[in-house]
């Protein structure tokens, strides 16, 4: 039942740029393998290459001691082996279920049987814990409801090895415990699990191993017992690790907000919602998935309908009717939804880190070579890493595909910016990087809001933070009141 | 659909309880959007009606059962052209060569029919393999359209564009400029296929909504109308998802190359005659019918419903026309236009 | 004969049938006299409109070397300006059936007669209405010839107060369309007596439409250009709605090619204006105008 | 320059990892790359030269000044048709109208420019006001369609159609189905834009290089041409990032209207007046010029000079059959048909 892999001196190279360099080690059957490594060390690549949707360049991959070569997803699914995407493939056109059961549809004679999958979807929705009906168009859900879509649509496939590639990092805790509870229940019935995920607090509570990767190479692998987090970390980026968070710098009380909202309403999402945020000040927002977050943003922005009764921007009052407007007054928003929303994956890097910023550089034509220096000041600052500056944003690994977007964000020099779950994929260190900037922004003057489903770091990095509940703006908690178990409480209206 | 109750929120990490997970509070705004999707859907059906209604008000006959069959008659052959049409545009592909297609069908298989006439000697025989050579011909035609794109890898825009003056050139070509007439024997007894009526409803308005209602359950009810589908919303995710992309493909413009050859079956007996201006302008008329029915040009969704629909409203506006004198004539395409462009408003996709 | 001339012969695409007998036509001329004359070369070109046979025109005139042009234009008033330029090369220019909207741009004219194409279909039916009835007209495609002849067929119908014209919507010159219109004539007049189709490719969509309705009322369809098919009908008798065409042969380019040809070869020259006159074809003179070879 | 290694993150006493540099600058992927997207940006250019091989071979004549001169000449309306159709197309749009639209302003200009002739005095004058009114006009026109197709939320398609038949019905309409003719004084004070040459090379040719350059500039060197780009590849995430999405498609719909214009300019002091068949099936060529220049339908990138090749190379396609008789008459469009789709296989797009 259960399957056994061994990687022996797998290679893999997109055109003459290699990304792993000779991979080797096993996976023993029926347990639960953390898969770790820094952003882009090659952990995605290896497992498309294991769930035959890339092919290796080189050296084998063994199945249950057979050496496969898989031509496609469809052959490895056979031999049971099932991949949850680190980015969403979702045909956004069609159902929860038809997507569910795309390529594998059930049939009775020559039609499908629409009846039969709607109430096998529903029951894996169930297990994911999707209240979403199976007949809802994928265009229609939050991100945090795709990537459960994701994880349902593995579920129904009934694998033997379950890889899931960051499944948690949209997901807020409630989901997450859920989808522990889940592969205890797959572990229990002998199915082989390999997680990959920057969140070591989970690696550390539901593997039984780690296997850590590194530039393309096997570095070491270990007992989840026998290493402390904090080791781990260190494995991963191969060097002593620091503070994950930086000092707070303390917000001068008495200075007037730099933004403040009065009542807004966006029909359907969040009601009524007033906050301020002074400069310098670093102002958290949490909740549960929908709790109305990220729409209460949109609709600041004008990108959905909505009522406010007033917005004042340094005490002078503004109307946005698109982002547009309010990224010429200065306020910027990094989207949660990096490929639908928040990156152009087919344009070229430089391109897309200067799109908010071009007037900077048309004076009154455009500058490439300008352009070009900026990004390299911009990998370097935000540690991007690339085989080349001049492949399009989709050649990047997911992690690095968050700098670049976060980069992007923030070129224009905004004086307020909203950041959605800005450390959204990507590892420890470059997430100690993201912190650290987070907070030199902060002194500098200026606001910045952070969205994030990681109460840790919202504890850690803010001055504030304001928990939403059910679209409601639930309390506002001060520095000092700053607890895991405050948070939690007032998010799900236990208090 | 009840609503849903609020209380999913309540539960901590702790406890995963059922429907810990993402719930969505606002019932109204799944109301409001299945509403806004209904209008959506509903747009080009409302636009038809209200044509009627004015088209009633403008002349009495409009009603009358003579001048409604001979509107579905004639929208019989754009109708059948546009259900296929429908697969290759949600499939995200497009086809400029209809016309030119229907047109080269209808004189190879006049010319087909004329020469056999003599030998096979009953007029029903020469007809049945005339029919039978237009429907295979489309296939085939179909079938080179969907290699040169699937397997070529060349823009569908631009292998039917090359098409349409080829197949239109070697009809000219065959036709000597001219017109190839089918024979009057041959004529006559083909003629009913477009002149007879059953249950008093004319043979291709049965034709038709016979290939709309293959068209809507291949679509909706099939693996392959749900990988068409999935190919035109994301052609990465189906082939993410082990559809045989390239299959796919070469099915759906065969489909239509089908229901190009099956219109011309209809559209043979009616004149009796295939010249260099048959057909032209058909692929506009088809692609118009399948967009106005609501179907995006991007691909991905669409209903045969729609397209039946945007093909009957179509061939309305100028019956329409036709009825009353009350505008100039040399305005008449001005009207279309304007009824067009109103009609896609009320049915507009909200941003 | 040592005189070489080469003619080119710019003429629009066949795209109807009327078209596709100027096509059949020009080619008929060039085997025929290219066979007949060994000095002498034909190119003929076919455009799918103006500014295309404007181009035709410059690429005879720069490339092929071209010394005569026989050309039916497209349009009278666009290609008017070409011509002009061509002919100031030097080049002797016979202009066919569209006359020049500036005559000093050509040195013969070959001409169709547009106003009897509406005149004598406009006589013969007030003739055999007897003065009184209801005509239903199809007109072709928008351009300054299918405006001539409608004037043409209206200004005759003045003296004739009681034949009414019902309604007048374009046909396109193509048979489906005149199909559907005649089709809605049909259910939005309940007493038609007469039908000026105006082309005989639009009379094979309307005969079409009567037979399908099954309508007594109508007792004549008049077309227009005399296609074989047509002549065919009235010689044969074989429609009782077809008893007259008006002759508008596309064999008058065949006609001003040769006539052009063999005054180039001798060095002469045509006359200015040389008209190729329309006649009405009844039962008696169809045999003249049947050429079953030809496409139309 | 070579990218420097990136080592923020890397540099720890831990692991000075060999190759430890997060870029890699592998020049020869680089290369590989540009090697293949120089193929393809090079499929047309090729496509060109070939059939130019063909064009000297058939006839010495083609390659004679003059004859080049009058192909460029006779390119330059589609020619800068297409570049602002580029512009659309890369926008994710698309305008079936620029035939009618190309007609109907002819038309009016012609209109205005008669009534103005005698009171106005100097030719000149005239010209330059008719001149002024036709860009006008057409940015108007353009205008129109962007604000529908922006604010309506009505498809590009559907609202162009629309205008495609109100464009043309007016211009019938103005013309009382016949033609519009500019008077013949003003007529010869206005050829020379035409015909006349600066330093040899024939005005129209002039104005459509300014037109490629000014426009290749604005698309590649722009913030509005990074902006349609933006808009092509994705529109949602052009939103969030802050692009002024409404107005791109307003500013490039306009720019489209305005190449219109100009293209008008040009074509009335060549044939002096405007008929409803004027510009019939431009759209279709200016689409096909784009799109063999190597620019997907479905928007997010494209070239100028692309679509100028595909734009010369469709003018030299029907030049070379006009340099030669070895093709049926009948059959030109056949030829076409298998030039374009042979051209595209050039450059088709690796999947
Ligand atoms: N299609 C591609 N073309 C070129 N390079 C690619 C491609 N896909 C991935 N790479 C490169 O391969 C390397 C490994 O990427 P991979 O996605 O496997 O990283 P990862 O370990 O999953 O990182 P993350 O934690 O950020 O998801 C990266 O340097 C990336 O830029
Ligand atoms: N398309 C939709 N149709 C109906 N309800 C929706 C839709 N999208 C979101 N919702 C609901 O709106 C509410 C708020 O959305 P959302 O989950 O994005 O908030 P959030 O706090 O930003 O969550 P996240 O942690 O994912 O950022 C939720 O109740 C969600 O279920
Ligand atoms: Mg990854
Ligand atoms: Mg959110």
């Amino acid at each position: 039942m259960s399957v056994a892999i061994e990687f022996r001196d797998v290679v893999k190279a997109f055109g003459p740029v290699r990304v792993l360099h000779g991979v080797s080690f096993a996976l023993p059957p029926g347990q639960v393998t953390g898969l770790l490594g820094e952003n882009g060390a090659g952990k995605s690549t290896l497992m498309k290459i294991l769930s035959g949707y890339e092919q290796a360049t080189g050296g084998e991959v063994l199945v249950n001691g057979r050496a496969v070569r898989f031509k496609g997803s469809r052959e490895a699914e056979r031999e049971g082996i099932v991949l949850i995407h680190q980015e969403f493939n979702l045909a956004e056109d069609l159902t929860i279920a038809q997507n569910i059961f795309l390529g594998h549809e059930k049939k009775r004679g020559w039609l499908l049987d629409d009846a039969a999958m709607n109430a096998e979807a529903a029951q894996v929705l169930q297990q994911v814990g999707l209240r979403a009906g199976p007949e809802t168009p994928v265009r229609q859900l939050i991100v945090a409801e795709k990537q459960l879509v994701e994880i349902a649509k593995a579920l129904a496939r009934k694998a033997r090895l379950l890889i899931m590639d960051e499944p948690t990092a949209t997901l807020t805790p409630g989901e997450t415990e859920r989808l522990f509870a889940l592969i205890a229940q797959l572990k229990a019935d002998g199915v082989t699990l390999l997680y990959i995920s920057h969140k070591l607090d989970e690696v550390e509570r539901i593997t039984d191993e780690v296997v850590v990767m590194r530039d393309g190479r096997f570095v070491t692998r270990s007992e989840t017992r026998a290493v402390t987090r904090h080791q781990m970390a260190n494995l991963m980026v191969g060097r002593e690790t620091a503070d994950l968070y930086p000092p707070k710098t303390p917000v001068p009380a008495a200075t007037p907000p730099l933004l403040r909202v009065q009542g807004l309403t966006v029909p359907g999402w969040a009601q009524g919602v007033s906050f301020e945020v002074r400069p310098g000040e670093i102002l958290g927002f949490a909740g549960l998935v929908g709790a109305g977050r990220t729409e209460l943003f949109e609709g600041l922005l004008g990108l959905r309908p909505r009522t406010v009764e007033r917005v004042e921007l340094e005490g002078r009052p503004v109307r946005w009717r698109n982002p547009r407007d309010a990224a010429d007054q200065g306020l910027t928003y990094l989207s949660e939804d990096r490929k639908g929303k928040g990156l152009h994956v087919n344009f070229g890097l430089r391109e897309n880190l200067t799109l908010m910023a071009l007037s900077r550089y048309a004076k009154p034509w455009l500058k490439p070579e300008a352009e070009q220096r900026a990004l390299e000041e911009a990998v370097k600052r935000f540690g991007i890493r690339t085989g080349s500056l001049d492949t399009p944003a989709s050649a990047l690994s997911g992690g690095n595909q968050q700098k670049l977007a976060l980069a992007r964000v923030l070129h224009p020099d905004p004086r307020v910016v909203v950041l959605d779950e800005p450390t959204r994929g990507v590892d420890v260190g470059a997430k100690r990087d993201i912190y650290f900037l987070i907070e030199a922004l902060a002194r500098e003057g200026r606001a910045v809001i952070v969205i994030s489903s990681e109460l840790m770091e919202l504890i850690g990095l803010c001055h504030r933070v304001a928990v939403m509940r059910g679209g409601h703006l639930q309390a506002t908690l001060e520095a000092d009141q700053l607890t895991e178990g405050e948070l939690i409480a007032h998010a799900t209206g236990t208090h | 659909m009840p609503p849903e109750p609020i209380d999913a929120l309540k539960q901590g990490p702790g406890a995963p309880a059922p429907g810990g997970a993402a719930v969505r509070p606002e019932t109204s705004t799944r109301a409001s959007h299945r509403a806004r999707s209904l209008l959506h859907s509903f747009g080009p059906i409302l636009g038809l009606v209200l044509l009627c209604i004015i088209g009633t008000a403008l002349n009495s006959e409009f009603a009358a059962i003579d001048n409604v069959m001979n509107v579905l008659t004639r929208t019989a052959f754009i109708g059948i052209i546009a259900v296929g049409m429908c697969f290759v545009i949600i499939s995200g592909g497009i086809d400029l060569s209809v016309g030119s297609m229907a047109a080269l069908i209808a004189g190879t298989m006049i010319l087909v029919m004329n020469r056999l006439g003599p030998g096979l000697g009953s007029p029903v025989t020469v007809i049945a393999v005339g029919i039978g050579f237009a429907l295979l011909l489309g296939a085939l035609f179909g079938l080179a359209h969907g290699l040169l794109i699937a397997k070529g890898g060349i823009e569908p825009f631009i292998v039917t564009l090359g098409t349409l003056g080829i197949f239109r050139a070697y009809l000219t070509y065959f036709a000597d400029g001219g017109a190839l007439t089918l024979d009057s024997d041959l004529s006559d007894a083909y003629s009913p296929v477009y002149y007879a009526s059953l249950l008093g409803i004319p043979i291709p308005v049965w034709v038709f909504l016979a290939v709309a209602l293959v068209g809507g359950l291949v679509l909706n009810r099939t693996a392959y109308g749900r990988y068409v589908q999935a190919l035109g919303s994301n052609e990465q995710v189906a082939r993410y998802a082990a559809v045989n992309v390239d299959r796919i493909k070469v099915l759906t413009y065969m489909l239509l190359g089908l229901c190009v050859g099956i219109a011309t079956v209809l559209y043979v007996p009616r004149l009796g005659s295939a010249s260099p201006t048959t057909g032209i302008l058909w692929e506009l008329e088809a692609i118009a019918a399948v967009i106005v029915g609501g179907t995006a040009l991007k691909g991905g969704s669409g209903t045969i419903t729609g397209t039946v629909v945007g093909a009957v409203l179509l061939s309305v506006i100028s019956n329409i026309l036709n009825l009353t004198s009350i505008i100039s004539v040399y305005l008449n395409a001005a009207v279309q236009g304007f009824v067009i462009i109103g009609v896609a408003f009320l049915q507009r996709r909200r941003k | 004969q040592d005189k070489k001339v080469h003619v080119g012969v710019a003429i629009p695409a066949a795209t109807h049938g009327f078209t596709g007998g100027i096509v059949w036509w020009a080619n008929q001329a060039k085997k025929e006299l290219e066979k007949a004359n060994p000095g002498l070369k034909v190119t003929v070109r076919t455009a799918a409109n103006a500014p295309e046979q404007a181009n035709q025109l410059q690429d005879l005139l720069t490339v092929n070397k071209i010394d005569t042009l026989v050309i039916f234009p497209f349009e009278s008033a666009a290609l008017t300006k070409p011509v002009a330029q061509v002919k100031g090369k030097g080049v002797y220019v016979t202009v066919v059936d569209r006359g020049l909207t500036d005559t000093s741009a050509q040195d013969a004219y070959v001409a169709g007669d547009n106003t009897a194409f509406g005149k004598l279909p406009a006589e013969y039916l007030a003739k055999r209405l007897n003065g009184k009835g209801n005509i239903v007209v199809l007109r072709g495609i928008p351009t300054t010839i299918d405006n001539e002849r409608m004037d043409a067929f209206n200004a005759v119908l003045k003296n004739h107060p009681d034949i009414k014209v019902l309604d007048a919507k374009y046909g396109n010159w193509n048979r489906d369309d005149a199909f559907k219109v005649m089709q809605d004539y049909l259910t939005r007049f309940k007493q038609i007596d007469a039908v000026w189709a105006a082309d005989d490719d639009m009379a094979v969509g309307v005969l079409k439409a009567i037979s399908q309705a099954k309508r007594t009322d109508i007792k004549e369809v008049f077309g227009g250009a005399g296609a074989k098919g047509m002549v065919k009908t009235i010689i044969d008798g074989s429609n009782p709605l077809i008893q007259a065409d008006v002759s508008y042969s596309p064999k008058f380019i065949y006609d001003a090619i040769k006539m052009t040809a063999e005054a180039r070869l001798k060095g002469g020259k045509l006359p200015a204006t040389t008209i190729v006159p329309s006649v009405l074809i009844t039962k008696e003179n169809a045999k003249d105008f049947y050429f079953p070879d030809s496409p139309f």
